[in-house]
């Protein structure tokens, strides 16, 4: 029974941080952020060369044979940043269904190649996708396969070189990847309100693709991709709940008003006291649900449904409160603090709604 | 107790659905931001609710207004709300700037001011936040200096609605650095077209530019201009601002009702089978309920006694935490989708929606500040400060 | 459109305030609370004296001839002294059906007989009663008819001269009256957990009783009573929130730790303004539910369930934030406030839940 | 980083558990109050505990302990409660007063007192809190005046548990009435069979009385039984209160987890397809593995560095606002039974739960204080008093 992080991981942490606060500071972001492309391309290579891309990659594909632990350190910090790119993507979206592939990894690792999620799944789609029954086929055609229909709400999808495609053939849903040099689907990308991870509708029609994974294959790991995402996004919202978090303590700190900083007053001390609480029993989840992601453990599954729903509702909890502390000030364009929020509400937003996954806990309470 | 309209005021909200039916235009609806044509709009709106007799329906008959009780006022807003019509861009004329004239003006200054405010010619915008000065509006630093027959105002004032449209501004500044903060204070009418005053739009988190910036350099002010006596702001002040509270609740609880609306629509559609949707949903029906029937009271009580009673506290209070639950609900409702701003309309109706409810319970008196106003003037416990 | 009392209705309730502040202050109801009986029988002619008994009921049968407005300042005024004594199971619960014999009626008004209401509602009964499907039987006898059943956790039932019984005859439920000198059904009064409301057992056995209402215009009083009942017991919850708050303020006030009333505190200064707040709506909610019940307003079943929810919850959480505001002192036995607390709960739990009330009011909105 | 108990942790929780399947004794379960026959089965089954080698696990081996690491004392923490065993009676000895004795105490308090807490011969109370002291612990008055060669103690204590039962007592009371309030207080042993002292028990809420008021009148305390020094009981007395956060975390969160079992017993039988009550299910139990995790953490905090970190008090304030919001649900499962006392089995446990709950956020640092104590001594803001 040890919790507590190895002095390596410490390290990768504490070099993490220092590295994206200087890359990244919060001028620098905002820029990104209101950029057409909407990331800073040229950050990819250095991230792969930290070896994050390739933290759980085995040494022999190039990458750094380490384990989810070290990407959970990674996901925290790259959500405390407020990262612009395709690492959670890449990393928790498609790794799992690139592995099928060793030559993918090593292209992975080297910072060659990024890749999203293209899921098969009706509560992922848009209502009007909903209403059109959207969904991708695949049909054989030679060594290759050709994949044909709409998927939409895909993050990242205008950055990234490939797709992991759900896609239904003959025989259920299989995992294909359609790599953008040759696939060319169309792809268009929405206005979304975190323009630091954009989401997107691709269209294919009959595009060539690679099988990564036919049909009963490809369940297990879909199940492992869904656990992987939700622990991503558990570690992403303490990362912004805590950054959300130093800076409503700054300004109380700082801020006078009738005479006195207005961290005396507990309408705001007490607040962010809660912030704090909540944020530290996020983070506890959050963690549980690394190691379990980590260990493939037996309660993986309910571990970071438990912390996806309630690492993104602390971390909204952490940026209302943080904007409210700050009064008007919270509440302009120019203030780093809404898009911390907007990226805590995308958070919230995936998957399912913290009442949806906490219905899938209960099922397992109540009727197991 | 009759819960009931009584004859003459059935036949007033007749009348005037009647006419908003008849007479808002279709794309004046759920317009923001008074820039561009929107502007010309919104003014060309404005002046037909005049013509039409609704400015000034509580006002004296003696400065033109109609005179009325104050539930004709609460029926107007409650109708305007129903119609989602928009506000007359005078709101801060009428409700705050002309009832602060009537109260503290010499008649020089009504019979100036007063008219335009009714026919919709001058727009006012108020002039009291400061960047430094939230919460904390005695501390407030813009400098007022009488030099020979005028003033000179400097400084900066925040959180300004309308003022990128506006004629005319009240303005409260510091005319005095020694002594009481309170007794030091201004207050000022201000002709936005003065040179020296500047307005810059305050880009919010929604994207949008509601509120602005007004930077006062050297701005040379009439000394007629001045309300009330020199340290003599506060007192001034203190009148605008309880007239912000007389019927804004009813404003607020007609706004209430619309989302709530929808927000049933929304669930019946997308989410009507859901227990935990519904019980928020009802939750949200039974707040509405408890505010519209609390304005019900303030209206009786101000209208027994002339003064606003603390309700406009709790009503501002309660709305602004019930609309940020409602518009997170609608959005969860929506689904991933609420992430996309160009989605069908319903998707970035809400998400625009929810990202303004955040200003909700800052603007116009924060949360903490009526959470103290109720413990100390309504409960009477002891400063918090 | 005038949302304000009377000078007779403001009369009223002032008369009732000092009446019952001076015939039963803390020290005396700690006192009935804690008696054998658990209540003081000699107060019922005085409020029967005062017109309370027949505030509703007509002249020409001895009442004052007012209606539910002037009720719901007594019950208003009876939760804030927290009275012990059958006025809500008689004035709320049996009421109604009594106004079927105009001969009862009198007697209510001239404090001649306290009933209650036996339900047939199996929301309303036991887990135990639940399992052995309890529900009282009528027989015809001749002109009059015999009741044979259990119905259970019924108000007042060791206080009453008589009982109101939903019982099933030949064709669907009826309303009868079983009085207590010729029916003498057997009662197990229960230890409530408010002494001052204590629940009872009720079991039949070829009673003797009268009919009241037959089937299908019995339907249509068991749902005027229900909404009475809810109406009434949100204006007692109004009454016990509004105590519970005056009892925090005071306190408040008064008490000192660090050198200063603890009422400076944001921490205790803020809970107190929600509870004035949730007081507050709760009461609009409650007197627009008293209006719409004697108006007999087509809203009448929404405000009263309304009103029921929110003033039950705003009731207990008064009481619970008067409790914190008292610190320990607000947890003893001597203290109070946990009488207050304990009328809160069992208002809450009466009918059914908040919960359940909600879905009620979001089936008549969202399927409406 | 590994979740899973070590060999020997393992080999310590499998020996426990089967210890306490053989040893706790049916009659003990759910017992409260300790008087009467309770009493005298309390203490046999702390003599048994300790008999066992489960009493002082954490405590050095030269006075007695088993000198385990912290760990320990947690698996033992969550095996007790799995197993719903009561408490050792002597937890007050065993975790405040002995740890304080052996930071603060001379050689031969050593000897006197530690050998007879640690084989529970000796029950101990504390004797902090006063009626006009209860967050403001350096506020009591107590008299403590030294005469000739004892101490005399005048004055009165409140809220303290065991006192009815206790031998001893650690009390903190005033020495000097000026300078500065912390300066003047001074901590001592008393021997609770001292005459002038009366023990009088306190009836809560629930009609039970687990508390008692302590009345100190002219009662002698021989010299020795100073813990620290004259004036320097401040300190003393913070020490006593750092060793309540040690792992007190796991106790709270073992007691959590019997109850969210129950819950999800309940609510399987009486509500299983309620989705309002299933969501609130899941939020409690969700509560349940953040405490539990934040645990772990602490005490990985507090094998690193001796120090226990902030989490006790995260614990605390988390657990106590739990315990509530899942003994209110319960008792609205229940349903209007809950109401009655006497029902059946289930009716009577929750209602007792409920009730009792309501002291959670009031006992041993009421939550407004733990959230200035995050506020000041973790986010470093500024004091709120």
């Amino acid at each position: 029974m040890d919790f507590s992080f190895s002095p390596e991981q410490d390290q990768l942490r504490a070099h993490a941080r220092s590295f994206l606060e200087k890359r990244f500071p919060a001028t620098r972001f905002a820029e990104i952020a209101m950029s057409e492309d909407g990331w800073d391309r040229a950050s990819w290579p250095e991230l792969a060369r930290l070896g994050w891309t390739g933290a759980s990659i085995a040494e022999a594909q190039g990458g750094a044979g380490q384990g989810f632990v070290e990407e959970a350190i990674v996901f925290e910090e790259l959500g405390r940043a407020l990262y612009a790119g395709p690492y959670f993507s890449t990393v928790a979206l498609a790794l799992p269904a690139l592995a099928c592939a060793p030559d993918l990894l090593a292209k992975v690792a080297s910072g060659g190649l990024t890749a999203t999620l293209a899921p098969d799944d009706p509560v992922r789609q848009s209502a009007g996708a909903k209403a059109k029954g959207a969904a991708v086929e695949a049909r054989r055609a030679g060594d290759r396969w050709l994949l044909r229909g709409e998927t939409d709400l895909v993050p990242d999808a205008g950055w990234v070189d490939a797709f992991v495609v759900e896609a239904r053939g003959p025989d259920g849903i299989g995992l294909y990847l359609a790599e953008r040099h040759d696939a060319r689907p169309l792809i268009r990308v929405f206005d979304t309100v975190d323009t630091t991870r954009r989401l997107g509708r691709v269209t294919f029609d009959d595009d060539s693709a690679r099988i990564l994974a036919a049909p009963p294959a490809a369940t297990a790991i879909i199940a492992s991709t869904r656990r992987r995402a939700l622990a991503a996004l558990a570690l992403e919202a303490v990362g912004v709940a805590s950054f959300a978090l130093a800076l409503g303590v700054e300004h109380a700190k700082s801020r006078q008003q009738f005479g006195r900083p207005i961290g005396t007053y507990q309408a705001v001390s007490h607040k962010l006291a809660d912030t704090y609480v909540e944020t530290e029993l996020a983070r506890s989840l959050a963690y549980w649900a690394a190691w379990c992601v980590a260990e493939d453990d037996a309660q993986a599954e309910l571990a970071a449904v438990a912390a996806k729903a309630y690492a993104a509702e602390a971390a909204v909890a952490a940026c209302e409160r943080a904007i409210q502390v700050h009064g008007g000030m919270g509440f302009t364009w120019d203030h780093p603090l809404h898009r911390y929020y907007k990226r805590a509400l995308w958070i919230e937003s995936f998957d399912r709604s913290g009442a949806a996954h906490r219905a899938e806990i209960a099922q397992a309470l109540v009727a197991g | 107790m009759d819960l009931r309209d009584g004859p003459e005021e059935a036949a007033f909200r007749a009348t005037l659905r009647t006419w908003l039916a008849a007479n808002v235009p279709a794309e004046l609806r759920g317009l923001r931001g008074w820039t561009g044509p929107a502007l010309a709009l919104g003014r060309a709106w404005s002046k037909r609710l005049a013509g039409a007799g609704y400015a000034g329906l509580t006002w004296p008959k003696e400065y033109g207004g109609a005179g009325q009780p104050w539930r004709y006022q609460a029926v107007y807003l409650e109708e305007l709300a129903k119609a989602e019509a928009p506000q007359h861009l005078g709101v801060i004329g009428l409700g705050m700037a002309g009832p602060t004239i009537i109260a503290h003006g010499r008649p020089d200054q009504k019979a100036r001011y007063l008219a335009e405010i009714l026919s919709a010619d001058d727009i006012w915008c108020q002039g009291f936040s400061e960047p430094g000065s939230g919460s904390d509006l005695a501390s407030v630093r813009t400098r007022i200096e009488l030099v020979g027959d005028h003033f000179v105002v400097n400084g900066q004032k925040v959180w300004s609605s309308y003022a990128h449209i506006a004629d005319r501004c009240i303005l409260l500044g510091r005319s005095a650095v020694t002594g009481e903060k309170h007794e030091g204070l201004t207050y000022l009418v201000v002709d936005m077209k003065s040179p020296g005053v500047e307005v810059r739009p305050l880009r919010q988190i929604t994207g949008e530019a509601e509120f602005n910036e007004i930077f006062f350099t050297d701005v040379a002010v009439p000394k007629e201009n001045l309300l009330g006596e020199i340290g003599g702001g506060w007192r001034v002040a203190m009148t605008t601002l309880s007239h912000e509270r007389g019927t804004f609740g009813f404003a607020l609880a007609g706004a209430l009702d619309v989302a709530v609306r929808k927000l049933v629509a929304l669930a019946r559609e997308r989410a009507g089978a859901d227990a935990l949707v519904r019980d928020r949903v009802a939750r949200e029906w039974i707040e509405l309920q408890a505010l519209r029937y609390t304005n019900y009271r303030a209206l009786a009580h101000l209208e027994r006694t002339g003064a606003p009673g603390p309700e406009g506290s709790v009503a501002k209070l309660r709305w602004s935490e019930a609309n940020q639950r409602l518009t997170k609900l609608a959005i969860e409702i929506v689904g991933q989708e609420s992430q996309v701003a160009d989605g069908d309309g319903t998707a970035a109706y809400w998400r625009y929606q929810q990202l303004r409810s955040r200003g909700n319970t800052i603007e116009a008196g924060t949360s903490e500040i009526l959470r103290n106003i109720i413990a100390e003037r309504v409960l009477g416990l002891p400063r918090s400060r």
